[in-house]
Protein backbone atom coordinates (compact mmCIF):
# COMPACT_ATOMS: atom_id res chain seq x y z
CA UNK A 1 0.00 0.00 0.00
CA UNK A 2 0.79 3.67 -0.49
CA UNK A 3 0.88 6.55 1.73
CA UNK A 4 1.86 10.38 1.34
CA UNK A 5 4.34 11.26 3.27
CA UNK A 6 4.81 14.84 4.18
CA UNK A 7 7.77 16.79 5.79
CA UNK A 8 8.31 20.49 7.34
CA UNK A 9 11.50 22.25 8.55
CA UNK A 10 14.86 20.30 9.16
CA UNK A 11 12.96 17.18 8.37
CA UNK A 12 12.29 18.78 4.90
CA UNK A 13 15.86 19.89 4.60
CA UNK A 14 17.18 16.71 5.42
CA UNK A 15 15.00 14.99 3.19
CA UNK A 16 15.09 17.29 0.27
CA UNK A 17 11.56 17.48 -0.50
CA UNK A 18 8.50 18.22 1.03
CA UNK A 19 6.70 15.23 0.29
CA UNK A 20 6.72 11.95 -1.07
CA UNK A 21 4.68 8.75 -2.21
CA UNK A 22 6.32 5.55 -0.36
CA UNK A 23 5.16 1.80 -0.34
CA UNK A 24 4.91 0.46 2.97
CA UNK A 25 3.35 -2.88 3.57
CA UNK A 26 0.37 -2.92 5.31
CA UNK A 27 0.41 -3.17 9.42
CA UNK A 28 3.49 -1.02 9.21
CA UNK A 29 3.40 1.80 11.98
CA UNK A 30 4.39 5.31 11.90
CA UNK A 31 7.70 4.85 14.39
CA UNK A 32 8.38 2.31 12.06
CA UNK A 33 8.28 4.40 9.07
CA UNK A 34 10.16 7.18 10.48
CA UNK A 35 12.91 4.78 11.64
CA UNK A 36 13.14 3.21 7.70
CA UNK A 37 13.33 6.90 6.13
CA UNK A 38 15.21 8.59 9.04
CA UNK A 39 17.49 5.72 10.26
CA UNK A 40 19.81 6.66 12.97
CA UNK A 41 17.59 9.98 13.34
CA UNK A 42 17.28 10.79 17.27
CA UNK A 43 14.86 13.86 16.55
CA UNK A 44 12.07 13.16 18.91
CA UNK A 45 9.12 13.44 16.30
CA UNK A 46 5.75 13.48 16.98
CA UNK A 47 3.30 12.11 14.34
CA UNK A 48 0.16 12.82 12.80
CA UNK A 49 -2.01 10.63 10.19
CA UNK A 50 -4.61 13.14 8.20
CA UNK A 51 -4.10 15.68 9.81
CA UNK A 52 -4.59 13.99 13.35
CA UNK A 53 -2.16 13.71 15.97
CA UNK A 54 -1.43 9.91 16.35
CA UNK A 55 0.61 7.79 18.43
CA UNK A 56 4.09 5.87 16.79
CA UNK A 57 2.37 2.69 17.74
CA UNK A 58 -0.42 3.04 15.02
CA UNK A 59 -0.26 1.78 11.66
CA UNK A 60 -1.64 3.94 8.83
CA UNK A 61 -3.91 2.87 6.13
CA UNK A 62 -3.26 2.86 1.96
CA UNK A 63 -4.05 6.34 0.93
CA UNK A 64 -3.30 7.75 4.32
CA UNK A 65 -1.29 11.53 4.53
CA UNK A 66 1.06 11.05 6.91
CA UNK A 67 3.38 13.53 8.60
CA UNK A 68 6.29 13.19 10.85
CA UNK A 69 6.65 16.76 13.28
CA UNK A 70 9.75 17.59 14.41
CA UNK A 71 9.49 20.17 17.85
CA UNK A 72 6.97 23.15 17.02
CA UNK A 73 8.78 26.43 17.10
CA UNK A 74 5.07 28.09 17.07
CA UNK A 75 4.31 31.50 18.85
CA UNK B 1 -11.49 34.21 13.47
CA UNK B 2 -8.48 31.01 13.00
CA UNK B 3 -6.03 31.83 10.45
CA UNK B 4 -2.39 31.86 8.87
CA UNK B 5 -1.47 34.81 6.73
CA UNK B 6 1.67 35.83 4.69
CA UNK B 7 1.77 39.26 5.59
CA UNK B 8 1.68 41.55 8.76
CA UNK B 9 -1.24 40.76 10.96
CA UNK B 10 -4.42 43.01 10.80
CA UNK B 11 -4.78 43.47 15.21
CA UNK B 12 -7.63 45.12 15.06
CA UNK B 13 -9.32 42.39 12.72
CA UNK B 14 -7.94 40.24 15.52
CA UNK B 15 -9.59 42.14 18.35
CA UNK B 16 -12.59 43.13 16.60
CA UNK B 17 -13.44 38.79 16.32
CA UNK B 18 -14.20 38.82 20.07
CA UNK B 19 -15.79 42.03 20.44
CA UNK B 20 -19.05 41.30 22.22
CA UNK B 21 -21.43 43.51 24.77
CA UNK B 22 -20.79 41.17 27.93
CA UNK B 23 -17.05 41.22 27.75
CA UNK B 24 -15.60 43.56 30.42
CA UNK B 25 -12.22 42.48 29.14
CA UNK B 26 -10.36 41.96 26.10
CA UNK B 27 -6.45 41.09 26.21
CA UNK B 28 -4.34 40.85 23.05
CA UNK B 29 -1.07 38.69 22.65
CA UNK B 30 1.28 39.84 20.51
CA UNK B 31 4.49 37.42 19.74
CA UNK B 32 7.17 39.41 18.38
CA UNK B 33 10.68 38.44 16.73
CA UNK B 34 12.73 39.95 19.31
CA UNK B 35 16.43 41.68 17.93
CA UNK B 36 18.56 38.54 20.46
CA UNK B 37 18.27 34.87 21.09
CA UNK B 38 20.70 34.07 23.74
CA UNK B 39 23.17 36.85 23.22
CA UNK B 40 23.28 35.69 19.18
CA UNK B 41 21.65 38.47 16.90
CA UNK B 42 18.88 37.24 15.10
CA UNK B 43 17.84 39.07 11.74
CA UNK B 44 14.62 37.61 11.06
CA UNK B 45 12.70 34.99 11.99
CA UNK B 46 10.95 32.48 9.34
CA UNK B 47 7.86 30.59 9.78
CA UNK B 48 6.52 27.51 8.02
CA UNK B 49 3.42 25.45 8.66
CA UNK B 50 1.49 22.07 8.33
CA UNK B 51 -1.31 24.38 6.90
CA UNK B 52 -4.58 22.72 7.15
CA UNK B 53 -3.60 20.66 10.85
CA UNK B 54 -2.37 24.28 11.91
CA UNK B 55 -5.35 26.04 11.18
CA UNK B 56 -7.61 22.67 12.81
CA UNK B 57 -5.36 23.04 15.99
CA UNK B 58 -5.92 26.61 16.43
CA UNK B 59 -9.61 25.92 15.57
CA UNK B 60 -9.76 23.05 18.28
CA UNK B 61 -8.08 25.62 20.86
CA UNK B 62 -10.07 28.22 20.37
CA UNK B 63 -12.87 25.80 21.37
CA UNK B 64 -11.51 24.44 24.39
CA UNK B 65 -10.76 28.44 25.42
CA UNK B 66 -14.16 29.27 24.55
CA UNK B 67 -15.68 25.82 26.89
CA UNK B 68 -13.56 26.56 29.85
CA UNK B 69 -14.05 30.00 30.32
CA UNK B 70 -17.70 31.10 30.49
CA UNK B 71 -18.41 33.64 28.25
CA UNK B 72 -15.24 33.49 26.32
CA UNK B 73 -14.05 34.93 22.55
CA UNK B 74 -11.18 33.53 21.36
CA UNK B 75 -9.04 34.29 17.94
CA UNK B 76 -5.98 33.90 16.98
CA UNK B 77 -3.68 34.34 13.67
CA UNK B 78 -0.09 33.29 12.81
CA UNK B 79 2.06 34.34 10.05
CA UNK B 80 3.92 32.81 8.13
CA UNK B 81 7.14 33.05 6.18
CA UNK B 82 9.94 36.28 7.35
CA UNK B 83 9.01 38.03 10.50
CA UNK B 84 11.47 41.14 11.37
CA UNK B 85 12.79 42.10 14.33
CA UNK B 86 9.72 44.04 16.01
CA UNK B 87 7.26 42.73 14.28
CA UNK B 88 4.17 40.16 15.19
CA UNK B 89 4.92 36.63 14.55
CA UNK B 90 1.13 35.48 16.38
CA UNK B 91 -1.82 37.67 17.78
CA UNK B 92 -4.18 36.44 20.11
CA UNK B 93 -7.55 38.10 21.40
CA UNK B 94 -9.34 37.12 24.19
CA UNK B 95 -12.70 38.51 25.45
CA UNK B 96 -14.76 38.02 28.78
CA UNK B 97 -16.97 39.48 30.97
CA UNK B 98 -14.10 39.57 33.76
CA UNK B 99 -10.42 40.07 33.86
CA UNK B 100 -9.20 37.27 36.11
CA UNK B 101 -10.31 34.88 33.46
CA UNK B 102 -8.76 36.74 30.50
CA UNK B 103 -5.60 36.29 31.89
CA UNK B 104 -5.97 32.34 32.52
CA UNK B 105 -7.52 32.13 29.12
CA UNK B 106 -4.90 34.28 26.71
CA UNK B 107 -1.84 32.46 28.97
CA UNK B 108 -3.86 28.93 28.28
CA UNK B 109 -4.24 29.76 24.60
CA UNK B 110 -0.30 30.90 23.64
CA UNK B 111 1.08 28.29 25.98
CA UNK B 112 -1.25 25.86 23.87
CA UNK B 113 -0.42 27.03 20.53
CA UNK B 114 3.55 26.55 20.88
CA UNK B 115 2.74 22.93 22.36
CA UNK B 116 0.14 21.62 19.75
CA UNK B 117 0.28 24.12 16.43
CA UNK B 118 2.31 22.79 14.15
CA UNK B 119 4.44 25.82 12.65
CA UNK B 120 8.39 25.49 12.94
CA UNK B 121 10.22 28.64 13.45
CA UNK B 122 13.76 28.94 11.66
CA UNK B 123 15.87 31.60 13.44
CA UNK B 124 18.37 33.70 10.96
CA UNK B 125 21.63 35.28 13.14
CA UNK B 126 24.21 37.30 11.19
CA UNK B 127 26.29 34.33 11.40
CA UNK B 128 24.01 31.12 10.18
CA UNK B 129 20.75 29.96 11.16
CA UNK B 130 18.98 27.34 13.52
CA UNK B 131 15.48 25.65 13.64
CA UNK B 132 14.54 26.69 17.40
CA UNK B 133 12.20 24.30 19.41
CA UNK B 134 9.76 25.07 21.84
CA UNK B 135 9.84 24.56 25.49
CA UNK B 136 6.34 23.34 25.02
CA UNK B 137 7.19 20.85 22.64
CA UNK B 138 5.88 17.27 23.74
CA UNK B 139 8.43 14.71 22.48
CA UNK B 140 6.28 11.68 21.56
CA UNK C 1 2.74 57.56 27.69
CA UNK C 2 0.25 58.04 30.41
CA UNK C 3 -3.00 60.31 29.60
CA UNK C 4 -6.49 60.53 30.40
CA UNK C 5 -8.32 61.47 27.02
CA UNK C 6 -12.23 62.55 26.95
CA UNK C 7 -12.95 60.40 23.51
CA UNK C 8 -12.18 56.64 21.99
CA UNK C 9 -8.27 55.25 22.58
CA UNK C 10 -6.12 55.34 19.92
CA UNK C 11 -5.08 51.54 20.58
CA UNK C 12 -2.04 51.62 18.25
CA UNK C 13 -0.68 54.32 19.63
CA UNK C 14 -0.61 53.02 23.47
CA UNK C 15 0.52 49.95 21.82
CA UNK C 16 3.61 51.54 19.73
CA UNK C 17 4.29 53.16 22.86
CA UNK C 18 5.90 50.13 24.11
CA UNK C 19 7.81 48.65 20.91
CA UNK C 20 11.48 47.95 21.54
CA UNK C 21 13.90 45.64 19.73
CA UNK C 22 14.00 43.15 22.93
CA UNK C 23 10.72 42.84 22.96
CA UNK C 24 9.27 38.99 22.91
CA UNK C 25 5.70 39.55 24.23
CA UNK C 26 3.56 42.64 24.10
CA UNK C 27 0.15 42.33 25.87
CA UNK C 28 -2.65 45.05 25.46
CA UNK C 29 -5.55 45.00 28.33
CA UNK C 30 -8.79 46.51 27.20
CA UNK C 31 -11.05 47.56 30.39
CA UNK C 32 -14.58 47.46 28.22
CA UNK C 33 -18.13 48.67 29.32
CA UNK C 34 -19.94 45.51 29.57
CA UNK C 35 -23.51 45.84 29.34
CA UNK C 36 -24.98 44.47 32.39
CA UNK C 37 -24.06 44.18 36.45
CA UNK C 38 -25.14 41.98 38.70
CA UNK C 39 -28.01 41.75 36.12
CA UNK C 40 -29.01 45.54 35.98
CA UNK C 41 -28.54 46.64 32.47
CA UNK C 42 -26.03 49.16 31.50
CA UNK C 43 -26.87 52.26 29.15
CA UNK C 44 -23.44 53.11 29.54
CA UNK C 45 -20.73 54.17 32.28
CA UNK C 46 -19.41 57.74 33.15
CA UNK C 47 -15.83 58.70 34.10
CA UNK C 48 -14.54 61.70 36.35
CA UNK C 49 -10.72 61.73 37.69
CA UNK C 50 -8.81 63.78 40.13
CA UNK C 51 -6.87 64.57 36.62
CA UNK C 52 -3.38 65.60 37.62
CA UNK C 53 -3.23 63.31 40.99
CA UNK C 54 -4.25 60.13 38.28
CA UNK C 55 -1.84 60.89 35.75
CA UNK C 56 0.68 61.41 38.74
CA UNK C 57 -0.13 57.74 39.73
CA UNK C 58 -0.84 56.04 36.10
CA UNK C 59 2.98 57.21 36.00
CA UNK C 60 4.28 56.05 39.10
CA UNK C 61 2.74 52.67 38.35
CA UNK C 62 4.33 52.05 35.20
CA UNK C 63 7.96 53.09 36.78
CA UNK C 64 7.14 50.28 39.00
CA UNK C 65 6.04 47.76 36.39
CA UNK C 66 9.50 48.55 34.61
CA UNK C 67 11.52 48.34 37.58
CA UNK C 68 10.20 45.35 38.74
CA UNK C 69 10.27 43.16 35.61
CA UNK C 70 13.24 43.96 33.48
CA UNK C 71 13.03 44.99 30.12
CA UNK C 72 9.44 45.59 30.74
CA UNK C 73 7.90 48.78 29.36
CA UNK C 74 4.80 50.41 30.14
CA UNK C 75 1.67 52.51 29.06
CA UNK C 76 -1.41 53.42 30.09
CA UNK C 77 -4.53 55.69 29.28
CA UNK C 78 -7.94 56.07 30.81
CA UNK C 79 -10.97 57.43 28.60
CA UNK C 80 -13.23 59.82 31.16
CA UNK C 81 -16.66 60.97 30.41
CA UNK C 82 -19.07 58.69 28.65
CA UNK C 83 -17.97 55.23 27.69
CA UNK C 84 -20.54 53.40 25.89
CA UNK C 85 -21.04 49.88 25.84
CA UNK C 86 -18.40 47.62 23.82
CA UNK C 87 -16.20 50.50 24.20
CA UNK C 88 -12.59 50.83 26.23
CA UNK C 89 -12.45 52.85 29.26
CA UNK C 90 -8.90 51.73 29.90
CA UNK C 91 -5.93 50.11 26.87
CA UNK C 92 -2.21 49.15 29.29
CA UNK C 93 0.40 48.28 26.87
CA UNK C 94 3.36 46.10 28.33
CA UNK C 95 6.25 44.65 26.50
CA UNK C 96 9.15 42.38 28.24
CA UNK C 97 11.45 39.92 26.58
CA UNK C 98 9.57 36.98 27.50
CA UNK C 99 5.93 36.38 27.87
CA UNK C 100 5.69 34.82 31.78
CA UNK C 101 6.68 38.21 32.70
CA UNK C 102 4.55 40.14 30.33
CA UNK C 103 1.39 38.64 31.72
CA UNK C 104 2.44 39.30 35.27
CA UNK C 105 3.63 42.81 34.63
CA UNK C 106 0.20 43.57 32.79
CA UNK C 107 -2.52 42.01 35.45
CA UNK C 108 0.12 44.04 37.70
CA UNK C 109 -1.01 47.31 36.11
CA UNK C 110 -4.82 46.74 35.65
CA UNK C 111 -4.94 45.39 39.72
CA UNK C 112 -3.00 48.58 41.23
CA UNK C 113 -4.47 51.00 38.80
CA UNK C 114 -8.15 49.97 40.19
CA UNK C 115 -6.51 50.21 43.67
CA UNK C 116 -4.61 53.73 43.04
CA UNK C 117 -5.29 55.75 40.22
CA UNK C 118 -8.01 58.54 41.82
CA UNK C 119 -10.86 58.06 38.95
CA UNK C 120 -14.76 57.23 39.36
CA UNK C 121 -17.49 55.36 37.30
CA UNK C 122 -20.95 56.30 37.57
CA UNK C 123 -23.17 53.60 36.20
CA UNK C 124 -25.84 54.91 34.13
CA UNK C 125 -28.80 51.88 33.66
CA UNK C 126 -32.02 52.02 32.35
CA UNK C 127 -34.05 52.60 35.47
CA UNK C 128 -31.10 55.38 37.64
CA UNK C 129 -27.36 55.53 38.26
CA UNK C 130 -24.78 54.23 41.02
CA UNK C 131 -21.01 55.00 41.93
CA UNK C 132 -19.68 51.58 41.68
CA UNK C 133 -16.29 51.43 43.55
CA UNK C 134 -13.81 48.75 42.57
CA UNK C 135 -13.27 45.72 45.05
CA UNK C 136 -9.37 46.69 45.17
CA UNK C 137 -10.27 49.93 46.47
CA UNK C 138 -8.25 50.05 49.77
CA UNK C 139 -10.24 51.56 52.83
CA UNK C 140 -8.36 53.95 54.57
CA UNK D 1 -5.24 79.25 57.80
CA UNK D 2 -6.76 77.84 54.61
CA UNK D 3 -7.36 74.97 52.44
CA UNK D 4 -8.13 74.33 49.14
CA UNK D 5 -10.69 71.08 49.03
CA UNK D 6 -11.29 69.28 45.98
CA UNK D 7 -14.73 66.72 45.60
CA UNK D 8 -15.53 64.25 43.04
CA UNK D 9 -18.17 61.88 42.44
CA UNK D 10 -20.86 61.18 45.16
CA UNK D 11 -19.12 63.51 47.43
CA UNK D 12 -19.23 66.07 44.98
CA UNK D 13 -23.13 65.53 43.96
CA UNK D 14 -23.59 65.56 47.92
CA UNK D 15 -21.54 69.01 48.70
CA UNK D 16 -22.92 70.35 45.39
CA UNK D 17 -19.88 71.36 44.32
CA UNK D 18 -16.20 70.65 42.90
CA UNK D 19 -13.72 72.34 45.11
CA UNK D 20 -14.24 75.26 47.93
CA UNK D 21 -11.92 77.52 49.70
CA UNK D 22 -12.21 76.19 53.64
CA UNK D 23 -10.65 78.24 56.60
CA UNK D 24 -9.60 75.92 59.35
CA UNK D 25 -7.78 75.70 62.67
CA UNK D 26 -3.76 74.92 62.35
CA UNK D 27 -3.12 71.17 63.43
CA UNK D 28 -6.48 70.41 62.17
CA UNK D 29 -5.79 66.71 60.86
CA UNK D 30 -7.45 64.98 57.41
CA UNK D 31 -10.18 62.98 59.23
CA UNK D 32 -10.94 65.86 61.24
CA UNK D 33 -11.67 68.27 58.62
CA UNK D 34 -13.41 64.81 56.78
CA UNK D 35 -15.73 64.89 60.01
CA UNK D 36 -16.69 68.37 59.92
CA UNK D 37 -17.64 68.77 56.42
CA UNK D 38 -19.02 65.57 56.31
CA UNK D 39 -20.46 64.98 59.25
CA UNK D 40 -22.26 61.36 60.05
CA UNK D 41 -20.81 60.36 56.52
CA UNK D 42 -19.79 56.74 57.06
CA UNK D 43 -17.97 56.69 53.12
CA UNK D 44 -14.98 54.74 53.63
CA UNK D 45 -12.47 57.96 51.87
CA UNK D 46 -8.73 57.78 51.75
CA UNK D 47 -7.24 61.45 51.85
CA UNK D 48 -4.66 63.53 49.36
CA UNK D 49 -3.17 66.46 50.22
CA UNK D 50 -1.26 67.98 46.89
CA UNK D 51 -1.63 65.67 45.03
CA UNK D 52 -0.08 62.66 47.13
CA UNK D 53 -1.99 60.34 49.28
CA UNK D 54 -1.86 60.80 53.38
CA UNK D 55 -3.20 59.45 55.84
CA UNK D 56 -6.06 60.72 58.34
CA UNK D 57 -4.02 61.77 60.93
CA UNK D 58 -1.37 64.07 58.48
CA UNK D 59 -2.51 68.03 59.18
CA UNK D 60 -2.35 69.88 56.04
CA UNK D 61 -0.87 73.44 56.09
CA UNK D 62 -1.89 77.15 54.75
CA UNK D 63 -2.88 76.72 50.79
CA UNK D 64 -2.63 73.45 50.59
CA UNK D 65 -4.71 70.96 48.15
CA UNK D 66 -6.84 68.47 50.25
CA UNK D 67 -9.04 65.76 48.25
CA UNK D 68 -11.41 63.13 49.77
CA UNK D 69 -11.33 60.13 47.45
CA UNK D 70 -14.37 57.59 48.02
CA UNK D 71 -14.05 54.11 46.66
CA UNK D 72 -12.64 54.61 43.37
CA UNK D 73 -13.63 52.82 40.03
CA UNK D 74 -11.17 53.26 37.84
CA UNK D 75 -10.50 50.67 35.11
Amino acid sequence: MKVRVLYFAALREARGCREEEVEVPVGTTLGDLYASLFPGDRVPVAYAVNQVYAAASEAPSDGDEVCFLPPLGGG
Amino acid sequence: MYALVDGPIDVPAVRAAVAQDTAGAILVFHGVTRDNFEGREVVELAYEAYGPMAVAELEAIGREVEARWSGARCAMVHRLGVVPVGEASVVIAVSTPHRAACYEASRYAIDTLKARVPIWKKEIYRDGSAWKANAETPSS
